[in-house]
């Protein structure tokens, strides 16, 4: 077998952090990684260095703008933008999980080569038009989150919550299976195509939906739409902070894109198979909206408020679906590169503050920003962005969202958004009210007064990075819009002609 | 050179500054010397102005200064109008204002508040003159609404007492409340006559016929009417003056007596053309300045300090005016506001010269035999009760007569009521000037110290007896062989803009006999409470006693203070606080917006207790979300 | 460089705030005097700038858009938005305003906050920035982006250095607004989705091709995010909330520059672009102005807390801008004009003086004062001086604003007009009571004599800084009170055309005061609307106005 | 034949299912899946039935049966808080779910068609068996990336879980 | 009857589905965590059953073989990870009952 320079630039970026993931487990092995730092840093020095190198590929396809492939696997624009998106994602949880695992007091290597062979998964998943390999891909990068969140294995909550996910995950694994299957058996192919015209030319039998039902499903499971959402909570909760935040980024992000893939670029939007998909995804939209926002309302920890924060923002990438514009599904693209930076930023200040364990909830931010006040300020930009307060770059993911949604008559859906997000902004005030406007509890200072000065240099410094993505989407909307998204799509999946 | 009549008020507005800004620096001399120098430079001014305008075509001056407001169809300018009604007024004004500032140097000469109380007294005549040069209705609000203001300030002079506030608050309240009637009919006339200067206004009524029945101008007239009530106290809204007594007492006399008080009277005049078009509001004019002057009279019976008793019969006095007016007697009422000028000015000033001297002491019942002790302030002070009570040769003879002549052809019933009301005042002030000056001293310690004030304020009260005698001869009636020569004069400016001047009022009839009753009931009444009251109070207490009821009602000025106070300011209170507590707190921010955020926490509990934390739940309601799903995608 | 600053005039207003209070936020705690220094006089920089350069507008006479920076900002797959920004006689007074208000503010409260003083003045520049953005926005979204950028630091502000229930409040200030502002956002995709476009002229000539049901459902939706703003009655109550907790600079600032906000947005954008709805709605509009008006003062007047009177005195005040506004004549709405600058200034002096008394008390309730008078005699001139502005007492600014919205609603030509103006008379003397009582409680009568009341804490009375914060206060209460021509005769024309259009029947005409000269011709409204493209004729205002 | 195997599939799932004791029920999955390798055969496909019999009759109930070992909990716990209204809606959606499959795959034409179509072709030309060495060919051909994947699945499976139950931490 | 009695593609698919089914049912009704486990592993041999079916009657297509190694594949991996994750969580609590491990909720 030949492989083309082509082959070689496809496979690349997916091939270096294989590579990697195999390797650390090796560098494990050593017995002093506990204490030797140099170790551990050498882990995560290989980690880091394997994404970064493929991002650096990613990057580099996307410069010369070609749509290279290998086998099943295509990094066309579409792919390219999942795997920058992924790699990005994967840094930022890196950085900050030097920084958490220090905090927790357990460090082990297998995490990292975990972390790896996810995100190969991931961009396996967002960038392959074969259901056998999204198969793959949805196996490759749920696998080792399951045992990510139960990384930190001594808490039993962290095994609980990734047992939790492990059941619901393989459910809806299966049932993404037995739709594939049924897929491939009543149109006779795998790839995604070659479905949709077969359902345009023989029409939509009654088996078929259903094996569409059980695909739709696996997606949504993965982005955590109501009601396929329940483990999120849980899982985040017991995950530590920077895997939480991957998760919630990175899954959702490649789960969306393939939905893309799926949804508007194979079976079509017009035809009657897509109206229904439409409409599904118009009312499990509207659920999860209202839903994940009023659940985060009564949280206490916050990273459960989190958690339902990233079910509420679910629904309004599912709002892009249903708009169904091109302009829309460039906006879910936006939205999905704020998110990034928004939920990354927003688990990362937790591990930047130093907050471990059960110490999560809103008490124990108490007067943090006066203590770090440009993480608090931060933390801030990162909530009023979530919200989707303007100038930050959350508004304009709303925006571009809503825009198309009232544009293509679903006036109400966007009612529904707005109050929806107007419930948001009061959980998501309770963080900036528990950084700035509350003064620490004396237990608290007492408490702060006797552990070390917390070192945290890598996540703040995800954090700020993450900020300074927020405010440049707010500020350069056109940059990231016109010059990622929309030319992700354009060459992507053809759905903008 | 007529233009400079600006100065007229300005200077008065600038002494206002001195005084307030740097008064207190410059020393009660300086402030004297510019305080007293601005009005009276002020009055020389407005002489000079006073005998331009009579030279002037038309006996009437309209100076424009500039423009005020001006926007889409308003435009309001900085103007003053001199004609016959505003040149009287204007000097009446100014002339005594400077003896009253004259007689304040010496009367409020240990206060400490010397440079301030020169500030708002300055400010005042500054607003009077506005009110009364003002050649559009914006302009004369803003003199109406600034007299009020001092008027609140000078009453508030000792602000740091309980009462004195509480006066001068309940005074600016009250006038405020006719302020608003007043800006009502500002602008119904403004809606009807697109315009507020009061020249155009005048000249459009020209044109119009009388109205029948309730229409537009009638509410134009009675909300302007209402403004009058409210700024010269008749009822409803005369309550605040008699409370006003509190304020030092020149201030009483110049702007609780003879000039901001009459301005009432003298917007109605001003208006005159437009009020003639209104019968029902002339009618209601009469008659509520009729009651008015009975009300206050009876009231003013029993009063003992003696400032309540000169205040009720401001009030009086001023109910008699309105009587004229609304019989059609302009020039008549504004005669009377002229003689009352005068001689009330003078009572006023006299009782401040007894009070003076008895040291702050205002209650009648502890004076008596000042006679000796203050020749000239009894002299000059009977010269003025002889002018109230309308002996024939005094001043108030001739004004008074005049109204109650016209309020005979109008209805006899006024014209009755008229005659109650002149007869109590005969009675009360009688009985104040034998309470004051005659029989024993009955507080001795003060009146060893009695003694007679200094030149400042006994020369403005020579000046003021001098001018209460001669004021009336300025309107003999027909009916004695005058010409009622101020209505002449006046014409101008009381017909401006009609086509032809209506025939001057015709005496005939009963004039002689009505005039000789009203006479001898006045002298009647007053010899009655000199001798009741010569000798002391015995008399009149066992003449109370056999009156009881009535006694304590007029005591109590008929519940009326009580009755505002339990019917309208209390249920206001409550209203408003109904409306905070349970309106604005319960209802609007409960209901209106706690509650939907209550029930969206509720929700939100409720949503969070569908996480039970049991996997197999989880794995029930994905079951349930599939067959959501195949139900939209099979149906 | 001042090629550039002429050249950007607009933009350096807007963001030259924010720039620099983002520097100053960088300063550290125990640099505090100086950053505060810093911050006054950049702001007082920026208000003689802002004057200087705004004020070579000719006073009188026709003006459009003078001061103006187009450019397009972000035209996202379809539906362009623009950086546009521009002075003219709508707002010109009120960016003036908000530039005049920010230095005296925060000289005035120099003192007041001793925590943290160098990032709460540096907020409240970037509040500045917000506010100064938000009056000169010309595109729709713009304007949005500025409208909810300004909730930010308030919130901030109240939320950090306001009383004891500052959390509430600035939660309820912060939601309460933006319930608001989200359906109007969704009004505002909806029309501007339909016309392709976020300049108003164009969504103007849309809205009206729309059926008028739509139109109403459209205006209401803006009217509602306005109406929390301004605040009109009922949606008022997060006013006394935000007010009371805020400390002085944010009540100032809120009450002085942030309440325009909502009364400008009806003039600028809601009027114009639904004129028939907004005529339909006029009464409603009126009516809950009134009852605004009658219902704040009679709540104002049992407040026992001064801060909390004087909030409710705003709701009154407010309700005579909305009245003016919704007589739809010229006098009324330079009246509802020059009564949003004199709210500004009046209001905003007052919970200064407010401020500057629990500065030295630390309390604000007025059972606590007596007598106080005696002891701070400058202080209670000042006092009284803008409480006679607030009660509207002639020749001083308040009165005139009121006597123009009065005349201008009692000559509306709405069968209402003249009730409604009656009622409303009722504010006037509502508004001495309840100020003029307060006044006497806390200022005249003997001192109190209570050891642990406010007036035995006062023992100075006003110092030099806080009466340089005044005079120039007091000067414009007379200044405008006794020339309000110079402050409403730029805003006369566009009035003049904004209502004639409004009334007019010609569509053609309708739409053409918020039309740009160029986007009227570049555009090229689809629908021909701007065929002749001629700007309409001054319409004659004498005959329209006195109906006998 | 068909029906015997398929009637043994679920016979022996639906026994599993309804077993109190874990060992038993492992021992009715093996059923189950003897059930499906016969089904497979019935599909012509032998290679299939003996990996089905190898990798999940003996590795894969073999790892469960011995962790059931490990852990020695065969009997199922008494439940600590009875919800019999989610038992009865979990029923209730499952019996839906039967009755929908059942109208489902019996009132599909595509199968129908399907069927028709492979019955006409086998009368043609007869159904071979499985063959091996097209699969082969078929993996390294077009799923050669699918086979690498697979391959880091497993090891990724193997990390992670010595990474939870590694004795120390 | 004939055909079913041979195994026609719809007898085949209606076996799949009903395994499919009562694996779910095994999970969302059971609480004993190996037996949910059990139910997955059979819903995922349900998917094979249908899709070695389907390959047979496509004519044999190999690609529904390969699918059925690949889907071996990762049910070991998910066998193990599930197994591991049984006897961590058996270690703290010593149970396997899935209704117990419930403190993460709401």
């Amino acid at each position: 077998m030949n492989l083309t320079s082509q082959n070689w630039a496809a496979l690349m970026p997916l091939l270096v952090p294989s590579v990697a993931a195999c390797l650390i487990p090796i560098a494990s092995l050593d017995k002093d990684q506990d204490t030797v730092k140099s170790v551990r840093a050498a882990m995560f020095g290989m980690a880091l260095l394997a994404l970064g190198v493929s991002f650096f590929y990613f990057t580099r396809i996307w410069a010369t703008g070609q749509n290279v492939f290998f086998s099943n696997l295509k990094m066309d624009r579409l792919g390219q933008f999942s795997g920058i998106f992924v790699t990005v994602a994967a840094m930022m949880a890196l950085l900050q999980l030097w920084d958490h695992l220090h905090h927790e007091g357990w460090m082990k290597g297998e995490t990292l080569s975990l972390l790896l062979f996810s995100a190969v998964g991931m961009m396996l998943f967002a960038s392959t038009t074969n259901l056998l390999m999204m198969f793959l891909g949805l196996e490759l990068l749920s696998l080792p989150l399951y045992v990510l969140t139960a990384t930190v294995r001594f808490r039993e909550e962290s095994i609980e919550g990734g047992m939790k996910y492990f059941i619901t995950g393989a459910v809806a694994s299966s049932c993404f299976l037995m739709g594939t299957v049924l897929l491939y058996g009543l149109t006779g192919t795998l790839e995604l195509d070659g479905i949709g015209t077969a359902i345009l030319t023989t029409g939509a039998d009654p088996l078929i939906l259903v094996g569409a039902v059980l695909l739709l499903m696996g997606f949504l499971f993965k982005i955590s739409a109501v009601p396929f959402h329940q483990w999120t909570p849980d899982a985040y909760e017991a995950s530590p902070h920077p895997i939480a935040g991957f998760m919630s980024v990175a899954t959702k992000g490649v789960a969306v894109i393939a939905l893309m893939r799926a949804f508007p670029g194979a079976i079509g939007l017009h035809t009657a198979t897509g109206q229904r998909v439409g409409m599904a995804l118009a009312v499990l939209a509207a659920a999860t909206m209202i839903i994940g926002n009023l659940s985060a309302l009564p949280q206490t920890n916050v990273k459960r408020m989190l958690a339902y924060s990233s079910i509420s923002h679910a629904g309004y990438l599912l709002l892009g679906f249903v708009a169904g514009t091109p302009e829309a599904y460039t906006g879910v693209l936006f939205y999905l590169v704020i998110y990034l930076a928004m939920n990354m930023a927003a688990f990362g200040m937790l591990t930047a503050f130093g907050l471990v364990g059960e110490h999560t909830q809103f008490e124990d931010l108490r007067g943090l920003g006066w203590k770090r006040p440009v993480l608090g300020v931060a933390a801030v930009i990162t909530m009023l962005s979530l919200a989707g307060i303007p100038p930050m770059g959350g508004f304009f993911g709303k925006y571009f969202i809503f825009k198309e949604l009232v544009k293509t008559g679903h006036v109400g859906l966007a009612v529904l958004g707005v109050t929806a997000s107007l419930v948001s902004v009061y959980y998501y005030l309770r963080v900036v009210v528990a950084l700035f406007l509350e003064q620490p509890s004396e237990s608290q200072v007492r408490e702060a007064s006797e552990k070390p000065e917390i070192q945290s240099f890598l996540s703040t410094t995800t954090v700020l990075i993450c900020a300074a993505i927020i405010l440049a989407g707010g500020f350069f909307q056109n940059l990231l819009v016109d010059g990622f998204a929309a030319k992700a799509l354009k060459e992507g999946i053809e759905i903008l002609r | 050179m007529q233009k400079i009549a600006w100065l007229i008020p300005i200077l008065p507005l600038i002494g206002s500054a001195f005084n307030g800004l740097i008064g207190k620096k410059a020393g009660k001399k300086a402030v004297s010397i510019v305080g007293v120098g601005t009005v009276v430079a002020s009055f020389l001014t407005a002489l000079w102005v006073f005998f331009a305008m009579k030279d002037a075509p038309g006996h009437r001056l309209d100076l424009i200064y500039g423009t005020w407001m001006a926007t889409g169809s308003l435009t309001v300018p900085f103007g003053l109008t001199i004609d016959p009604l505003s040149g009287t007024m204007m000097l009446v004004v100014t002339g005594i204002s400077a003896l009253i500032h004259l007689y304040s140097v010496g009367y409020m000469a240990e206060e400490e508040g010397y440079a301030r109380y020169f500030c708002y007294l300055n400010l005042f005549v500054f607003f009077m003159l506005t009110l009364v040069l003002g050649n559009s209705l914006p302009l004369l609000f803003v003199g109406w609404e600034g007299v009020g203001l001092c008027s609140y300030l000078l009453i508030g002079y000792a602000f740091e007492t309980e009462t004195a506030p509480a006066a001068g608050l309940k005074a600016f309240l009250f006038n405020r409340t006719g302020d608003m009637g007043m800006a009502i009919g500002m602008m119904a006339l403004f809606a009807l006559f697109g315009t507020l200067t009061i020249g155009d206004i005048l000249n459009q009524a020209g044109h119009m016929q009388a109205e029948v029945g309730f229409g537009v101008l009638t509410f134009a007239t009675l909300m302007l009417f209402v403004g009058a009530t409210g700024k010269s106290a008749q009822i409803p809204l005369y309550l605040w003056l008699p409370d006003a007594m509190a304020g030092p007492t020149p201030v009483s006399a110049l702007i609780h007596a003879a000039t901001m008080v009459t301005s009432g009277i003298y917007m109605i005049c001003r208006l005159a053309p437009v009020f003639s078009l209104t019968p029902i509001t002339m009618t209601t004019i009469a008659w509520v300045g009729g009651l008015t002057a009975l009300l206050a009279a009876t009231i003013g019976l029993v009063q003992r300090d003696i400032k309540k008793v000169l205040a009720y019969s401001t009030v009086s006095q001023l109910g008699y005016m309105f009587l004229g007016l609304g019989s059609a007697g302009f020039a008549a009422g504004f005669f009377h506001v002229f003689t009352h000028a005068w001689f009330k000015a003078l009572l006023f000033l006299g009782a401040g010269s007894v009070i003076h001297a008895m040291h702050h002491e205002q209650d009648l019942f502890r004076m008596g035999g000042l006679k000796e002790k203050l020749p000239i302030t009894f002299w000059t002070m009977l010269i003025a009760t002889l002018c109230i009570m309308g002996i024939p040769g005094f001043s108030g003879f001739f004004s008074k007569d005049e109204i109650l002549y016209l309020a005979f052809l109008k209805s006899p019933a006024l014209w009755a009521i008229g005659l109650v009301a002149a007869c109590c005042t005969a009675f009360y002030m009688a009985r104040l000037m034998a309470l004051a000056f005659l029989g024993e001293p009955r507080d001795s310690h003060a009146y060893e110290h009695a003694h007679e004030a200094p030149m400042t304020m006994t020369l403005p009260l020579v000046v003021l007896a001098v001018g209460a005698v001669v004021a009336g001869f300025w309107g003999i009636p027909k009916v004695l062989g005058g010409t009622f020569a101020v209505e002449h004069w006046l014409e101008p400016a009381l017909t401006y803009g009609h086509a032809e001047a209506e025939a001057g009022s015709v005496h005939e009839g009963p004039a002689m006999m009505l005039m000789g009753i009203s006479v001898a009931a006045a002298a009647g009444f007053g010899l009655f409470g000199w001798s009741l009251y010569k000798n002391g109070t015995e008399k009149s207490e066992r003449l109370a006693a056999k009156f009881p009821g009535a006694h304590t009602i007029l005591l109590n000025k008929y519940f009326l203070d009580e009755l505002v106070e339990g019917y309208l300011l209390r249920p206001t209170r409550w209203f408003g606080n109904v409306l905070w507590k349970l309106f604005d707190v319960i209802i609007i921010d409960g209901i209106g917006v706690n509650l939907p955020g209550a029930l969206t926490r509720v929700a939100g509990d409720f949503t969070a207790l569908l996480q039970t934390g049991r996997v197999r739940n989880y794995v029930l309601s994905m079951g349930l979300g599939v067959l959501v799903l195949l139900y939209i995608f099979l149906k | 460089m001042t090629e550039w600053m002429s050249n950007h005039l607009l933009t350096f207003l807007v963001f030259a705030p924010a720039i620099w209070g983002l520097l100053i936020l960088c300063f550290p705690e125990k640099q505090a005097p100086l950053a505060k220094l810093l911050a006054i006089f950049g702001a007082a920089g920026l208000f003689f700038i802002s004057a200087a350069r705004l004020l070579t507008i000719p006073p009188e006479g026709p003006m459009n858009l003078v001061f103006a920076e187009h450019m397009p900002w972000f035209s996202v797959v379809g539906l362009p938005v623009e950086y546009s920004l521009s002075i003219d006689g709508l707002n010109l007074w009120l960016v003036l305003l908000t530039t005049f208000l920010t230095p005296l503010t925060m000289l005035g409260t120099y003192r007041s906050v001793t925590q943290r003083a160098g990032s709460f003045m540096a907020l409240i520049l970037i509040l500045e920035s917000g506010m100064l953005g938000a009056f000169m926005a010309q595109d729709l979204l713009f304007f949005y982006l500025f409208w909810e950028a300004m909730l930010i630091p308030m919130y901030f502000v109240i939320g950090i250095w306001g009383g004891d229930e500052r959390k509430y409040a600035a939660n309820k200030f912060f939601l309460y607004t933006l319930s608001g502002s989200l359906l109007w956002l969704v009004a505002l995709l909806y029309l501007a989705t339909k016309a392709g476009t976020f300049a108003p002229g164009i969504m103007a000539a849309t809205a009206l091709g729309l059926p008028f049901s739509v139109q109403c459902t459209l205006f209401l939706a803006f009217a509602l995010a306005f109406a929390i703003k301004v605040p009109l009655f009922p949606l008022h109550t997060w006013l006394p909330d935000a007010h009371v907790q805020a400390p002085t600079a944010g009540s100032v600032i809120l009450a002085g520059v942030l309440l325009k906000l909502g009364s400008y947005g009806f003039l600028r954008f809601a009027l114009p672009m639904f004129p028939d709805a907004f005529s339909h709605y006029a009464k409603p509009i009126a009516m809950l102005s009134v009852i605004a008006i009658v219902y704040g003062a009679l709540v104002a007047m049992v407040q026992r807390d001064i801060k909390k009177l004087v909030a409710y005195s705003s709701v009154s005040h407010m309700g005579f801008v909305m009245l003016g506004l919704a007589s739809m004549t010229v006098v009324g709405t330079q009246g509802a004009m020059l009564q949003m600058l004199n709210h500004g200034i009046s209001t905003g002096a007052l919970f200064l003086l407010v401020g500057m008394l629990y500065d030295r008390a630390h309390t604000r309730m007025i059972s606590d004062f007596g007598g106080v008078a005696s002891k701070m005699p400058v202080f209670t001139t000042f006092f009284f001086i803008v409480t006679l502005s607030s009660i509207g007492l002639p020749l001083t600014n308040g009165f005139v604003g009121e006597f123009l919205i009065l005349n201008g609603t009692y000559i509306s030509g709405f069968p209402w007009g003249r009730v409604f103006a009656t009622v409303a008379t009722l504010g006037v003397l509502l508004g001495a009571v309840y100020m003029l009582w307060m006044v006497k409680k806390v200022f005249w009568g003997p001192e109190n004599p209570d050891e642990d009341s406010g007036t035995q804490h006062l023992h100075s009375d006003l110092s030099v800084r806080e009466i340089a914060v005044m005079v120039p206060i007091v000067v414009l209460i007379f200044w405008m009170g006794l020339h309000p021509r110079s402050f409403i005769s730029v805003s006369e024309q566009p009035i003049v055309n904004l209502l004639h259009s409004a009334k007019a029947p010609d569509p053609r005409v309708r739409v053409q005061p918020m039309l740009k000269p160029e986007s009227a011709t570049k555009d090229g409204l689809k629908d021909g609307l701007a065929a002749d493209g001629a700007a309409p004729a001054a319409p004659s205002i004498s005959g329209e106005e006195v109906r006998k | 034949m068909f029906l015997l195997f398929a009637l043994i599939t679920i016979i022996g799932a639906l026994a599993m299912s309804q077993q109190k004791n874990v060992i038993v029920a492992g021992l009715c999955m093996v059923l189950t899946f003897l059930g499906v390798a016969g089904l497979f055969l019935m599909l012509s496909n032998p290679v299939a039935a003996a990996l089905q019999v190898i990798v999940y009759s003996g590795a894969i109930m073999v790892l469960v049966l011995f962790t059931i070992m490990l852990l020695n909990s065969h009997e199922e716990e008494p439940a600590i808080q009875s919800r019999p209204i989610q038992r009865w809606v979990g029923a209730l959606l499952i019996a839906v779910f039967g009755a929908f499959a059942f109208r489902i795959v019996m009132g599909s034409k595509a199968l129908v068609d399907i069927n028709t179509l492979a019955d006409a072709n086998t009368a043609v030309r007869p159904m071979e068996a499985m063959n091996l060495a097209k699969v082969g060919e078929e993996i390294f051909r077009h799923y050669l990336l699918g086979f690498e994947i697979v391959g880091l699945l497993l090891l990724a499976a193997m990390v992670g879980a010595v990474a939870l139950t590694k004795k120390e931490l | 009857m004939g055909a079913w009695m041979n195994g026609s593609l719809q007898g085949y698919i209606l076996v799949a589905m009903l395994l499919f089914i009562i694996g779910l049912a095994t999970v969302m009704l059971r609480r004993t965590l190996l037996m949910q486990f059990m139910g997955i592993e059979l819903m995922l041999n349900a998917a094979n059953v249908a899709l070695l079916a389907f390959a047979r009657f496509r004519g044999g297509d190999v690609t529904g073989t390969v699918f059925y190694l690949f889907i071996l594949g990762v049910a070991a991996c998910e066998a193990a990870i599930g197994l591991a994750l049984v006897i961590a969580l058996f270690r703290h609590r010593k149970t396997t009952d899935a209704d117990r491990a419930d403190s993460l909720r709401q």
